[in-house]
């Protein structure tokens, strides 16, 4: 989708076309997927569980093998970089977990947690390593006396600055955080989305946001994109997607997600066929056996990727969205 | 870490009399090893089958040698076997199960079940006497045979606790820095199973006096010196005459340290409970 | 099933007793022992004879014992029922009752029951084999203490008298593996109950005996199943062999003891082999009734 | 007046025996009367499921140690009822529903069977009205072919039909009182809106009570008319829903609200969280536990403990209120 942008500064980060497949199953977990996020900006991306948006951060970080396509970092592709040029990339890009407790070593104090990324990146000396470790600690809001402590000695709360403190101790570009605040309760999450917002205003870092819960998205974002079965359906900036989202899935989860609203049945299809025939892969738009505004066409084949022209002054900001209600040529026109 | 594990041993009083038998024994086997006791093992210093007087505590055996001496030096065996057998299958386990179980799913870890799986069908007696006879005679193929045979369990163990490892956060953290596979497994992996590991090695240890003493009767075991399960093999006989010299002192200290490290593994697992520790 | 019987091949006969200076006594020639190798078939490649050996075993030809010249099929024919009949009542015992007494410790768990089982159990663990099989002598086989059973020995030819030889052996099996059975079933058994669903079950008014027997039991069979089953072969040909030589008891443990020791090949390999079919067999037993157990086996 | 369905008074829970002992739950007195569903909220480690399992008795007998003025269902106290007693209750009066379907339900029996075997225990020994009313309660939460779903072995249905089956087995005796706790936290969106639906529905129906447990005040919107705030195991505030959203009282209430995301066209300005961390249970500040990470709070606050009165629908356990 990036493709079609008329950004003039190139994207920090860069998907092409990228699938990522798990061990010989039939669905791709992550489908031909175009993307990009700009320096100093926080890409949104949504997806109910199994959505593949996991899999997009595991294959950046080279975690698990990309089927095809490509990730440029800074114009560099990532997956066919020597393990050289790997190791500075993955200085440049951090990532944070959804469970702290689970992402810290366990046997491993703060301290020593802290310090083996310095040690592996060989960044500084000894003297200056400790010193980077406080500042950092102090920078996510911990006393530097934290460091012969183990991580099962902190709340929830602590553990996740701790391993937002190790994800910025070697100063990247881009942090991937991977549902770092969905197992945290709600006054730690906003004590934990409030510390990263600070963050990336003071270091203008970029932010690859991955969440399930669209409230916060919307407290975070710059730009959404929204993940469906491996697919990306849409993708636009923040204001434009929560003004009017496009594809009929975003406005479903928009729908559950804002509380005011009394819930929407989905059709009762409660029965072992259906449930397992919806499991199965079909040749045609991902989200058809669900979609409200279903047409014929939905069927039959698959939706390709639109602009959606704004008459007003937002039609610089691209908004793509993958449904054929926007497609002229095979839809009808919204 | 160890310190809070020492605070709740400390405070287990099971455990606590465990620990005090097996540092006891142990003494005891130091004292024999730096030959300050158990020395006139092999001396014929009374009459066949005495009664327990001051000069022979335990009495006599059949040939005269004081039972006291004999036990003494007994101790010394048992844990020359059991430290032998305990540190080679542990670290031996400690490997394969580590390769296993980071490379799972790989031949190598295919190659190693197998190969774990044929030891495990393997009938053990059957399978010490084979080596005892394919060493010919070694006085080492009892401790070969238990070796060979005991990593298995540990292995399995830190197979399943590596897998298990494997797929926690804090692994995955350390892939995405890079950080290459050994140095994650002994940083990060194998600091984790070692609670597994120490209880683990207190149950083999138990296993390989319990086994030495069987070897031993059956004439696979001990070759020079005298052990525990010499003086059981002693007595065998001799209890049918109504010599129980031999038996009970043999069958007491066995016994005794046996269930010294019993409590002790068990108070270990609980002090070291790793949903407490590794939640 | 093929690892099992190749290792022990290699160690057994491979590796094995080697006849050639029993045959010929001290100080042969070289001649002579070329002579007696290449007849016992010692200098053929070591794949060979391990296909030979092989085919021996798939066609039940086992040959004749070198000791006395008996087929190695009546060997077995006459000492495997022997074996079963020794340590089949001590098996079963031995793990219905560390069964019940780990039921009955998992649901007491904690309490002053539980302490009292463990504990037991623990001293049961701690006492060797052997001095298990003396103490019991002492106690019930010679004049220092009830002198009611035989020291030794198998004379068997009806119920009474299987009682009479049977008892002391079952009791010594019963015992040393009682206390690892115990500890083994409330393992299992104590994390069943912790499972969410017996909470569920007591949360929804289930009577004690309903979330036991028929929950808790159903659900841990697997494992116990799997210790039942693979305990099978061991406990057939390792634990028969110390009771068998101990008490004197004409079984396959006994004839393996001595084949062992006096380097008998034929009857080796016919054992060792008969490990790995009660071996296989009980896999695939097991693998049987999983799929009856479990039905996330039985229809994933 | 009508009598509440389930009347809880007083109730306090600790972990621990002697002088080591933490008290999780602490005085907790609450009514709900039949077909009011009511939520109770708060933090992780607050004490909520605590509260659940001692009403319910499924707390175990060693280490843990429970006191309670009475609890009544229907007017009737089961606090002090013998087990066997009480296991003629649990399941017929008064129901649970647990947050993770997928290891609350025995994998090796069919959801048929593990539904007519409550049925039978508490109503009708008789099979075959059992399987009746097993079908019936399968098909009263929205599945269209029961049989089917009584058929199944748990790990052949998806997380919600694994819910709905639970909310079945709730239901099939048609109790007073149903507690869920946390019953769609394991599960996605759009599940989630079904399963509060259908517990909606059916409570609605047969007019049950219910306790509703969650740490999401968003889901307890949608799904109770009263709510209870739970902070360090006391209630702090007890209200309406529309009231809680409208004006908070406590501090901590507000607080807690100001937390959660919104949605809206706008970006919204600034998060605003709550100072500070929920004090370690073992080590509670004396007075409102709350009083450090309050910005209205005064010496008294830590001196005395502010209460809530006890069976009111309506209160808040503070000096200072909103």
């Amino acid at each position: 989708m990036s493709n079609s942008s008329l950004q003039t500064k190139p994207p920090m980060l860069e998907l092409q076309d990228l699938s990522v497949s798990f061990d010989r199953q039939r669905q791709l977990a992550v489908d031909r997927v175009n993307l990009s996020i700009q320096e100093g900006l926080t890409l949104g991306l949504v997806g109910s569980s199994g959505a593949g948006k996991s899999s997009i951060a595991r294959a950046i970080m080279r975690l698990h093998d990309a089927d095809s396509g490509k990730i440029l970092f800074r114009g560099e592709d990532i997956l066919r970089m020597d393990p050289r040029e790997m190791k500075a990339v993955r200085q440049r890009i951090q990532l944070v977990f959804q469970d702290p407790l689970a992402s810290l070593s366990p046997r491993r104090s703060v301290g020593q947690t802290l310090l083996e990324p310095l040690q592996h990146f060989a960044l500084g000396d000894t003297l200056s390593r400790q010193e980077k470790i406080r500042h950092t600690l102090h920078t996510v809001g911990l006393d530097h006396d934290v460091l012969r402590r183990y991580p099962h000695q902190f709340s929830a709360g602590q553990q996740q600055r701790i391993a937002i403190a190790r994800a910025l101790v070697t100063d990247p570009d881009l942090l991937i955080a991977d549902e770092a605040v969905a197992s945290l309760d709600v006054s730690i999450q906003a004590q934990i989305l409030e510390l990263i917002l600070d963050l990336q205003k003071d270091l203008g870092i970029a932010l690859l946001f991955i969440s399930h819960d669209l409230a916060v998205i919307r407290q975070i974002a710059d730009e959404v994109a929204i993940m469906y079965r491996g697919q990306l359906l849409e993708q636009s900036s923040a204001d434009a997607f929560f003004s009017g989202p496009a594809h009929p899935y975003s406005r479903a989860l928009l729908t559950f997600a804002s509380s005011a609203e009394p819930p929407r049945l989905p059709d009762g299809n409660w029965n072992l066929e259906q449930a397992r025939s919806a499991m199965e892969v079909n040749a045609s738009c991902v989200f058809a056996h669900k979609c409200a505004e279903k047409m014929p066409v939905c069927e039959q084949l698959e939706p390709r990727s639109h602009r959606i022209q704004y008459r007003d002054e937002r039609a610089m900001e691209p908004h793509c969205v993958k449904c054929h209600l926007y497609d002229e040529a095979t839809g009808n026109e919204n | 870490m160890m310190r809070e594990t020492w605070q709740r041993l400390k405070s287990d009083p099971y455990g606590l009399s465990g620990l005090i038998v097996v540092s006891v024994f142990f003494l005891i086997a130091s004292c024999v090893w730096s030959g300050l006791l158990g020395q006139g093992w092999y001396e014929v210093s009374g009459t066949r089958w005495e009664g327990i007087s001051a000069e022979h505590w335990f009495g006599t055996n059949l040939i005269g040698q004081d039972i006291l001496q004999r036990t003494l030096f007994g101790t010394a065996t048992a844990f020359e076997v059991g430290l032998t057998v305990t540190i080679c299958s542990t670290l031996l386990g400690t490997v394969m199960g580590a390769l296993s179980g980071w490379y799972n799913h790989s031949w190598l870890d295919e190659i190693i079940l197998w190969l774990k799986g044929v030891l495990d069908a393997i009938p053990f007696y059957l399978f010490a006497a084979a080596v005892a006879f394919a060493l010919q005679g070694s006085p080492w193929a009892m401790h070969v045979a238990m070796i060979v045979t005991f990593w298995t369990t540990t292995a399995r163990i830190i197979r399943g606790e590596v897998i298990r490892i494997k797929q926690r956060g804090f692994i995955e953290a350390a892939r995405a820095i890079g950080l290459p596979g050994l140095k994650t497994v002994f940083r990060h992996v194998l600091p984790n199973t070692f609670h597994l590991l120490l209880v683990q090695a207190s149950i083999v240890f138990v296993a390989a006096i319990n086994t030495e003493v069987i070897l031993s009767f059956l004439g696979l075991g001990i070759q020079d010196g005298v052990s525990w399960g010499l003086m059981l093999a002693e007595s065998s006989q001799e209890v049918l005459a109504g010599h129980f010299g031999n038996f009970l002192a043999a069958g007491t200290a066995l016994f005794l340290l046996l269930m010294g490290f019993n409590l002790l593994a068990d108070a270990l697992q609980d002090a070291l409970d790793s949903r407490r520790i590794v939640r | 099933m093929l690892g099992v019987t190749f290792i022990s091949f290699l160690l057994m006969v491979y590796f094995g007793p080697d006849k050639t200076y029993e045959l010929l006594g001290k100080n042969p020639t070289e001649e002579q022992i070329r002579e007696v190798r290449h007849e016992l078939g010692y200098d053929r490649p070591f794949l060979v004879r391990y296909g030979d050996y092989l085919r021996e075993l798939v066609t039940f030809d086992l040959g004749l014992s070198d000791s006395n010249g008996e087929p190695v099929a009546a060997i077995l024919a006459r000492t495997l029922p022997v074996s079963l009949a020794l340590v089949l009542p001590g098996f079963v015992i031995g793990n219905l009752l560390g069964l019940a007494l780990g039921l009955l410790a998992a649901w007491y768990r904690g309490k002053w029951l539980d302490k009292l089982v463990m504990s037991a159990s623990v001293v049961g663990m701690s006492i060797s084999f052997i001095v298990i099989i003396i103490g019991l002598q002492i106690l019930l086989c010679t004049p220092y203490g009830l002198n009611l059973f035989p020291v030794r020995g198998w004379q068997v030819d009806g119920p009474g008298s299987y009682l009479y030889y049977v008892t002391v052996p079952t009791l010594a099996l019963v015992l040393v593996t009682l206390g690892y059975n115990t500890r083994f079933y409330r393992a299992v058994m104590a994390e069943e109950i912790e499972r969410d669903h017996i909470r569920t079950l007591r949360a929804y008014g289930a009577s004690p005996a309903e979330q036991l027997f028929k929950h808790v039991l159903k659900n841990s069979l697997v494992p116990v199943l799997t210790r039942i089953m693979f305990s099978i072969p061991f406990v057939v040909i390792s634990g028969s062999l110390l009771l068998e030589s101990y008490f004197g008891i004409p079984g396959i443990g006994l004839v393996t003891f001595n084949a062992i020791t006096s380097g008998d090949q034929p009857i080796l390999k016919a054992v060792v082999g008969l490990t790995g079919i009660l071996f296989v067999v009980a896999l695939m037993i097991n693998d049987m009734l999983y799929s009856l157990v479990d039905p996330r086996i039985a229809r994933p | 007046m009508t009598v509440p369905a389930l009347r809880v008074s007083g109730l306090s829970v600790w972990i621990g025996s002697g002088a080591d002992s933490i008290q999780v739950v602490d005085g907790v007195s609450f009514d709900i009367d039949p077909g009011e569903a009511t939520g109770l909220v708060g933090e992780s480690g607050c004490g909520k499921t605590m509260t659940a399992m001692a009403i319910l008795g499924l707390l175990p007998s060693t280490g843990v140690r429970v006191s309670c003025d009475h609890i009544e269902i229907n007017g009737r106290d089961v606090s002090r009822l013998n087990t066997a007693q009480r296991r003629k209750v649990l399941g017929r009066d008064i129901a649970m529903i647990f947050q993770q379907p997928a290891t609350a339900l025995d994998p090796v029996f069919t959801m048929g069977q593990q539904i007519s075997a409550v049925y039978r225990r508490h109503a009708d020994g008789n099979q075959r009205r059992a399987h009746e009313a097993m079908l019936a309660s399968l098909e009263s939460v929205g599945f269209e072919r029961p049989e089917e779903i009584a058929q199944a072995y748990p790990h052949e249905l998806s997380g919600g039909m694994r819910q709905l089956s639970m909310i079945a087995m709730a239901m099939v005796c048609k109790p007073a009182v149903i507690i869920a706790d946390e019953p769609t936290t394991a599960l996605d969106s759009s599940t989630r809106a079904l399963i509060l639906h259908q517990l909606q529905q059916l409570q609605a129906l047969h007019g049950t009570a219910m306790l509703f447990i969650s740490h999401d005040l968003g889901v307890v919107r949608q799904s109770c008319r009263n709510v209870m705030v739970m902070y360090c195991g006391r209630l702090i505030e007890k209200t309406d829903c529309q009231n809680l959203f409208s004006h908070a009282r406590h501090p901590y209430s507000a607080g807690l609200l100001s937390c959660i995301p919104q949605l809206g066209a706008t970006r919204p300005g600034r998060i605003s969280s709550i100072p500070g961390q929920v004090p370690a249970l073992a080590d509670l500040p004396s007075g409102c536990h709350f009083a450090a990470r309050c910005n209205r709070s005064e010496p008294r606050c830590s001196e005395s403990t502010p209460v809530l009165d006890a069976q009111d629908k309506k209160g808040v356990a503070c000096f200072r209120p909103l």
